[in-house]
């Protein structure tokens, strides 16, 4: 598998930025992820409508460190655009402005990296609104009382801990009688995640529910609730994709989780990489452009482009997607 | 002398083959290979932490010894660095108390392993959990990542006039010290003959556990070097800074014709073998195939790295003893 | 012969019933001081939360041991000889994830089949790591550091060309009740951990086999002048190892549901942590599988114990790390003492 | 292998003897119940052919010519003595019986059969049981286990019979008499029991061919007896036995004849009653003792060393001497007497609990070997390969890691001075080499015992230790190094000189201290000291 990537990796040195052929590449915080594979999938998708190059290159485990070496062999590479979901934000960020030095476009997507270090942030939802959102989900559940906890993906996450942030803006706020007891960590390793959310269960006993606003931790707290047969009895929420939770939705062990779909992200993402690339856009605030299928956006803030609303997967919805 | 010479000499030259052979394919592979920017900035960058570490690691293993806790040193020294500079601390203390760190390390294995006479093996590798453990505990759920540029460019900015990152720099100077310890000093001799024979170096008024001190605390600290490069490279202080590079470390050791046993290896080989690494693990990702090729890669050489010389030791064994025995025949 | 001498008999006579004592009440000493230390750790650990007593509490700590402590019975077969296995994380993710792929394949399929294919692949792993190290005559730390890395870039390359995930809707439930199922009331993890334990215990308790890793671990040259085939029981000890990783991994997949590429990194460190603390001699030779096991135990209730105090999980690594080093000091400790008080008991005679 | 069931019954009955062999009526009839008396046996064995033959063997190691062509029998229900200087060759011999090594020329027959020795199993499997000179034992595990290994006895299932086992182990261990039980972990047994633990083991083959090697040099008088006892009565029971040893009062005690090798060759077989000692003892050195050793003259001085009330606990205990200028003290006792502690504590290598150690007339601690060097203390040690030399380095370096100061300037080697000083040594010691750059471990045994004493010349010292130096090297060099020794002690140096060798040292020693389980248990001057003095308080005997 590995050769035939590379085969065509080295033998399509690319022509550079500006119009002509695309040549884009992927940098996920993690290869071999589903979520970023659905993402790629988009991504591709992309690729043909604007009849581009499609590549996706990244460390086998999330690790910032570890993505440095690609960017820098992309830059070498002139590859007209680099997409990147930033495993942390700085540490990416002078190879970026390495990469962006040589004209080479950098788009973020899923995770942001330094404002600096990128031309356009593809945010796949408002952080503030998933907060919100998620909390608001499990209070239905739940009729808005009683202990909740959240468990995180990798603490050092910076997505992660904003959501979190806004969820405890919106408990404060919003819902005086669901108190959360703990933020756990499951670094995205499905035993932790799996050890933390029986953890939880043990330190407490009366707890209601469970927010997992990452997809490896809502799959392993699903899990774990099966195996001590909480299913149910522990509301669980949070963002996953359909395919990973299917059963659980099924056997009611979830009710109700949210997601954007990663496809119309990595879809997107490409969209505006290439756009830059071609020159198309220049990236400024205020700019609009259609994306493909997608339709049309405009540059907020910073320089993000927002993809729009998460959808909310349940028992009634879950089979119309498969991702 | 002259065997162990001329054995080592088909070793290196083994290695500079396998240079040039890997060198040419990554010309073939992707044509950026041979630019200056990769050559001098791409692929040095990219391995110079482990240039540094294998640096102590070569002499300690050397001596018949190991450190396996070098990686999870260098993250705890990193660690540190951002700990104390988040915290508004000066840049120059925070470096200083990131090296202590690592020396504190260092001799905490070395008490380890001489005063309890443990092997090194195990200490390191109980050593190896615990630092990157308290990594954990100190920098927990954050990553310090605010360095004031100057530093940052330590790590990532190149030497005036050329595309070198300074580490380079650090590199060369410790290769030139190290070489000349190992090859030409006392010290050296001292660590050959505890290789061989610990006992007979001991029964020759050869302070074997001051010196074996000395080595992991050499180790230690320039893993924290190591670490201090690592964070300004990527002005990141995380707790899971350079995880497993112990694995690259060890290997590019061994890879360098270094004996696992001890009392056998040169600097050179070590040199030429880091290059090699180099050249692998920047070829790969020049075409873009991902890390995980690339361990498998660099697991196969380390096995490789020692089963190879194993074959070729077996093959003239049984050479010499035909030999030998067509002789006595003759003999008697 | 003169008086003196049969007195001089006589007095060593004596010291020596008393050394024999002494030498089997030290060497008893690690499993009794572990249960010690375990009960120790749970009473405390009970004053401060109660809930930490119930039964299904102790279930679950058994629970989540259960598969580690099957991997920790391979590993002491191998440290028993001398040797190491670092790639045991490696093959555990191999085989769980290549046998929920296979899974998710053919849904149809045998179940036993199934487990069965893990265990084969875990055994040709093993069985790799034992030809590298007995018969190319690579050390064990350098053969298995290589597969650690070797196997997790064959896992990655697996999922690089089939699926990045096997998730829990995507295999058939029988597989997941493996680690669901009760038998009398028993959850089937617990029961087969055991089980394994008892098996191998016994092995090396009453077999040829099974005394001549202690031997080959105790003395290489001795066992060789004896006529021990070194190599050979070296090798079934790996090729052991890596067939209880296979079913270790079976496991895995059916208890996380959810496995990918990276599932079960690491996991060499709690191993050796649980072989080291359980009291079996890194450098071969002496330990038991109980010991082991035992040490399982107390880390797995430690790490609860740590969840329930609401104690930072970054302690976690740390511990481990703490756990492995204290162990071996304080085997250092016993045995020179040992030596010393054998010694004078000796010369005093 | 062997279903333990005979022993139980106690007979000696061998199931792997070869049918169709006259011996088996043999060894049947030594078994059953109808007792015969040894004049009986020789009746019986004579006509019968040798049970181990070997025919012109021959075996080198590296540059030493350890076995040339000897030829050697041994019969059925015989005491065969094998004995020779330290590197006769006898170990050797042994090692060859055992499946251990293999000749590089020459036949072996068993019961008249051409036979390849290939492994230890399968010399035991013919019946051929060895005790080697250093016990080879498993320390974590028990003596019954240690006796039994790959062997244990099992139960109809297959499973070891540990009840069976040691059951059967307490009695070998009875009628061996010793002071330890099936149980004791063998880690912590003197190296004498771990020997007795090795005949246990011999025994428990049932064998009908038991190699000793040198099995009394770490054992009890007592101990000795209750060896002899039963060696007698493996013999009754027609086991044929070879008996090496260097204590020629035992074989002739024990032994019907004996065999004499010198430098690897065969000198003479015959039995006991047809040789003396002193006849014995001119074939084993090949000259009249009287000048074999060189003596030279030096005035005795002042005292250099002194010890007082030394004490290690559980190793040797109020040892007190003097050593004088230009003194050679001669250190005799058996093997595990503390010889070598005490050495090693003077060394530094281990410490002493108490005890006082003056040297020159001030009282000093000497913590490390290099404190001991910078006091003027050099320790040639017994064990050459593992403690004297790193085998893969050149003779230069070896002979100047022990002054690595002296060679190097800022901590830098520096290459000529090095070179030139171990030249002058290996021509001051004349060491026969093709170079100063030559790997040590390509060197004769001699050759390398040279480089040893260069390397610790080199330090000039003023007080010499000499720990067995002439283990296992040939009469050529053991001859120079004797020479060498004197004329050190002449030059003014204070020697002390360690050996098993008991002609070795009163030849060479102006006074003799003689260690007795790690004590002193006897000081002679040159006078007095007589082989048989010496002896009788090296076993701890009192008269
Ligand atoms: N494994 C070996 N390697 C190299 N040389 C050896 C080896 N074994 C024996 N020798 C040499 O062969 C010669 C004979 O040794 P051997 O042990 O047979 O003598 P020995 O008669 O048993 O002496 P001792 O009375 O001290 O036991 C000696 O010079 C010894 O150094
Ligand atoms: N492996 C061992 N186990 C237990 N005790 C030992 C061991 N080796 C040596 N000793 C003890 O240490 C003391 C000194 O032994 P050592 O052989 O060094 O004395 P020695 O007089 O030098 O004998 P040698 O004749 O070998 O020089 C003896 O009491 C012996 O029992
Ligand atoms: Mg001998
Ligand atoms: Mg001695």
């Amino acid at each position: 598998g590995g050769s035939a990537t590379g085969g065509s990796g080295g033998s399509t040195p690319s022509t550079g930025t500006g119009s002509g052929s695309l040549n884009i590449t992927f940098v996920p915080k993690q290869i071999n992820n589903p979520y970023f594979d659905t993402a790629a999938s988009g991504g591709q998708q992309a690729a043909k409508d604007l009849n581009g190059q499609f590549k996706q290159v990244g460390p086998s485990s999330a690790n910032a460190a570890a993505q440095v070496p690609f960017i820098t062999s992309l830059t070498q590479q002139h590859v007209s655009a680099i997409v990147i979901s930033g495993d942390d934000p700085n540490a990416v960020a002078p190879s970026l402005k390495q990469a962006m030095a040589q004209g080479i476009k950098v788009v973020s997507y899923d995770a942001d990296v330094a404002p600096d270090a990128r031309n356009i942030f593809v945010n796949q939802a408002d952080s503030e609104q998933i907060g919100r959102s998620e909390v608001d989900l499990l209070a239905q559940q739940i009729n808005s009382t009683g202990q909740i906890a959240v468990l995180s993906a990798a603490s050092t996450a910076a997505n992660q801990n904003t959501w979190i942030g806004f969820m405890k803006q919106e408990l404060a706020a919003k819902y005086p009688k669901m108190q959360l007891v703990k933020v756990a960590y499951g670094n995205d390793d499905d035993q932790t995640s799996f050890n933390q959310t029986l953890a939880l269960l043990q330190q407490y006993p009366n707890l209601k529910g469970i927010i997992s606003p990452t997809t490896v931790g809502i799959a392993a707290a699903g899990r774990a609730l099966e195996s001590v047969h909480k299913g149910g009895q522990v509301a669980l929420t949070g963002l996953g994709t359909p395919n990973q939770l299917r059963q659980y939705v099924k056997d009611g062990t979830i009710k109700g989780f949210e997601l954007w779909n990663p496809a119309n992200l990595g879809y997107l993402a490409y969209y505006v990489a290439g756009l830059l690339a071609q020159g198309k856009i220049k990236g400024n605030v205020g700019e609009t452009f259609t994306a493909g299928k997608l339709g049309s956006f405009t540059i907020a803030a910073n320089n993000v482009v927002l993809l729009g609303p998460p959808t909310v997967f349940n028992s009634a919805n879950i089979d119309q997607f498969n991702f | 002398m002259k065997r162990l010479r001329s054995l080592l000499f088909t070793w290196e030259t083994l290695l500079v083959l396998l240079l040039l052979i890997g060198c040419v394919i990554g010309s073939i592979l992707s044509p950026y290979f041979l630019s200056g920017f990769n050559l001098e900035y791409a692929l040095p960058s990219n391995i110079m932490e482990i240039a540094i570490m294998a640096l102590p690691m070569t002499m300690i293993i050397i001596a018949g010894e190991i450190d396996l806790s070098v990686a999870s040193v260098l993250g705890l020294a990193s660690v540190t660095l951002g700990f104390l500079w988040e915290r508004g601390n000066p840049m120059w203390l925070a470096i200083g108390a990131a090296l202590l760190v690592g020396v504190v390390a260092g001799y905490l294995n070395g008490l380890l392993v001489t005063k309890l006479a443990l092997p090194s093996l195990v200490v390191t590798i109980g050593t190896l959990a615990l630092y990157r453990g308290l990594a954990y505990v100190i920098l927990g759920d954050q990553a310090v990542s605010n360095f004031p540029t100057a530093f940052t460019n330590l790590g990532f900015g190149t030497i005036p006039g050329t595309q070198f990152p300074w580490s380079v720099l650090i590199f060369a100077t410790l290769v030139i010290i190290f070489a000349v310890i190992l090859h030409f000093s006392r010290l050296g001799r001292q660590l050959y003959a505890m290789g061989n024979n610990k006992e007979a170096a001991r029964f020759s008024g050869i302070n074997v556990n001051r010196i074996k001190l000395i080595l992991f605390v050499l180790s230690g600290g320039i893993a924290a070097l190591a670490g201090i490069i690592f964070t300004s490279r990527f002005s990141s202080a995380r707790p899971d800074n350079a995880v497993g590079f112990e694995l690259d470390v060890v290997t590019v050791v061994l890879l360098g014709g270094v004996n696992i046993f001890g009392g056998r290896g040169s600097l050179l080989g070590v040199i030429l073998a880091i290059f090699i690494l180099g050249v692998l693990q920047n070829a790969l990702s020049l075409v873009n195939i991902s890390g995980d090729i690339q361990s498998l890669a660099i697991g196969l050489l380390l096995i490789f790295s020692v089963l190879g010389p194993n074959i070729a030791r077996n093959i003239q064994a049984v050479i010499a003893r035909r030999r030998f025995a067509v002789g006595s025949s003759k003999q008697a | 012969m003169t008086t003196t001498s049969q007195d001089v008999e006589r007095t060593r006579q004596r010291s020596h019933v008393n050394q024999a004592r002494l030498i089997s009440r030290v060497s008893r000493v690690r499993e009794s001081g572990l249960l010690i230390a375990l009960i120790f750790i749970i009473i405390v650990v009970g004053i401060q939360a109660p809930r930490f007593l119930s039964v299904d509490n102790f279930v679950q700590i058994l629970l989540s041991v259960a598969i580690l402590a099957i991997v920790a019975v391979g590993e002491t077969l191998v440290v028993l000889t001398r040797n190491v296995d670092l790639s045991v994380g490696s093959m555990v993710g191999f085989t769980a994830f290549v046998t929920a792929y296979f899974f998710k394949e053919l849904p149809g399929i045998n179940l036993l089949l199934g487990i069965l294919l893990g265990c084969a692949l875990g055994l040709i792993l093993g069985i790799v790591n034992g030809l590298i190290v007995s018969f190319g005559r690579v050390p064990a730390i350098v053969a298995t550091l290589g597969t650690l890395y070797a196997y997790r870039g064959l896992v990655f390359i697996t999922a690089a060309n089939t699926t990045s995930q096997v998730n829990a809707s995507d295999v058939p439930a029988g597989y997941l009740a493996l680690a669901t199922t009760q038998i009398l009331g028993i959850p089937a993890l617990i029961l087969i951990a055991a089980i394994i334990a008892i098996i191998v215990g016994y092995f090396l308790r009453s077999s040829h086999a099974g005394r001549q890793l202690y031997a080959i671990g105790s003395n290489p040259d001795a066992a060789n002048v004896i006529g021990i085939r070194k190599e050979r029981l070296v090798f079934g000890a790996f090729a052991a190892s890596g067939l209880l990783c296979g079913l270790a991994g079976v496991l895995w997949g059916a208890r996380y549901a959810t496995v990918d590429a990276t599932n079960a990194t690491g996991l060499e460190l709690q191993v050796i942590a649980a072989v080291v603390v359980g009291g079996v001699n890194i450098f071969g030779g002496s330990g038991t599988i109980l010991g082991a096991v035992l040490g399982a135990i107390v880390l797995g209730t430690v790490e609860n114990a740590l969840n329930i105090l609401n104690i930072s999980q970054f302690w976690l690594q740390a511990l481990y790390g703490a756990a492995i080093i204290g162990a071996v000091v304080l085997d250092a400790l016993i045995t020179r003492w040992l030596q010393r008080t054998i010694l004078a008991r000796r010369k005093k005679a | 292998m062997y279903s333990s069931k005979q022993i139980s019954k106690g007979s000696f009955f061998l199931p792997k003897l070869k049918r169709f062999n006259p011996l088996i009526t043999i060894v049947r009839r030594a078994i059953s119940p109808v007792k015969l008396t040894p004049e009986e046996w020789i009746k019986v064995i004579k006509p019968a052919e040798p049970i181990v033959e070997l025919h012109g063997i021959s075996k080198q190691f590296g540059g030493v010519q350890a076995l040339r062509g000897v030829d050697f029998q041994l019969f059925p229900a015989e005491v065969h003595a094998l004995v020779g200087e330290n590197g006769a060759g006898k170990s050797t011999l042994v090692k060859i019986l055992a499946g251990i090594h293999r000749p590089d020329e020459g036949s072996l027959k068993v019961d008249g059969k051409a036979i390849e020795l290939r492994s230890p199993t399968q010399a035991q499997s013919l019946g051929i049981a060895v005790v080697q000179q250093e016990p080879m034992l498993f320390p974590d595990l028990d003596v019954a286990e240690n006796v039994f290994m790959a062997r244990q006895p099992r139960d109809r299932f297959g499973r070891i019979d540990w009840k069976r086992m040691y059951r059967e182990v307490d009695q070998l261990l009875a009628s061996l008499d010793v002071s330890f039980s099936s149980h004791t972990p063998v880690q912590g047994l003197s190296i004498a029991e771990q020997q007795l633990v090795e005949i246990a083991k011999a025994l428990s083959i049932q064998a009908r061919v038991l190699v000793l090697d040198e099995p009394t040099a770490a054992l009890s008088a007592h101990e000795v007896d209750e060896l002899f006892a039963i060696v007698k009565q493996l013999r009754e029971r027609g086991v044929a036995i070879l008996f090496v040893s260097h204590r020629l009062d035992e074989v002739f005690a024990i032994a019907d004849r004996l065999t004499v090798f010198r430098d690897g060759t065969h000198i003479i077989t015959t039995p006991v009653s047809q040789i003396t000692t002193e006849e014995t003892i001119k074939h084993m050195v090949g000259r009249e003792l009287s000048n074999f050793f060189p003596k030279g003259e030096a005035e005795i001085g002042e005292v250099v060393l002194e010890v007082r009330h030394l004490t290690r606990p559980g190793v040797f205990a109020d040892v007190n001497f003097q050593l004088h200028r230009g003194e050679i003290l001669g250190f005799a006792g058996l093997m595990g007497a503390g010889r070598t502690e005490v050495a090693r504590v003077l060394f530094g290598i281990d410490q002493a609990a108490n005890g006082e150690i003056w040297l020159k007339g001030k009282q000093v601690r000497i913590r490390s070997p290099q404190q001991a060097m910078n006091y003027g203390i050099a320790y040639v040690p017994e064990d050459r390969h593992q403690q004297g030399l790193i085998m893969n380095f050149s003779i230069a370096t070896n002979i100047t890691l022990s002054i690595l100061q002296k060679v190097s300037h800022l901590g830098l080697i520096n290459p000529n001075q090095e070179q030139q000083i171990a030249q002058e040594y290996a021509n001051q010691l004349s060491i026969r080499t093709s170079g100063i750059g030559q790997l040590v471990n390509a060197l004769s045994g001699g050759n390398q015992q040279k480089v040893v004493l260069s390397k610790w010349l080199a330090t000039n010292p003023s007080v010499l230790i000499l720990d067995e130096p002439t283990r296992g090297i040939d009469v050529g060099a053991k001859a120079e190094v004797h020479r060498i020794t004197s004329d050190l002690a002449s030059r003014g140096l204070a020697i002390i000189l360690i050996s098993s060798e008991l002609p070795e040292v009163l030849a060479m020693a102006d006074r003799v201290v003689v260690l007795h389980e790690g004590s002193i248990s006897g000081t002679f001057t040159r006078s007095e000291a007589t082989q048989e003095r010496v002896m009788f308080a090296a076993t701890g005997q009192d008269r």
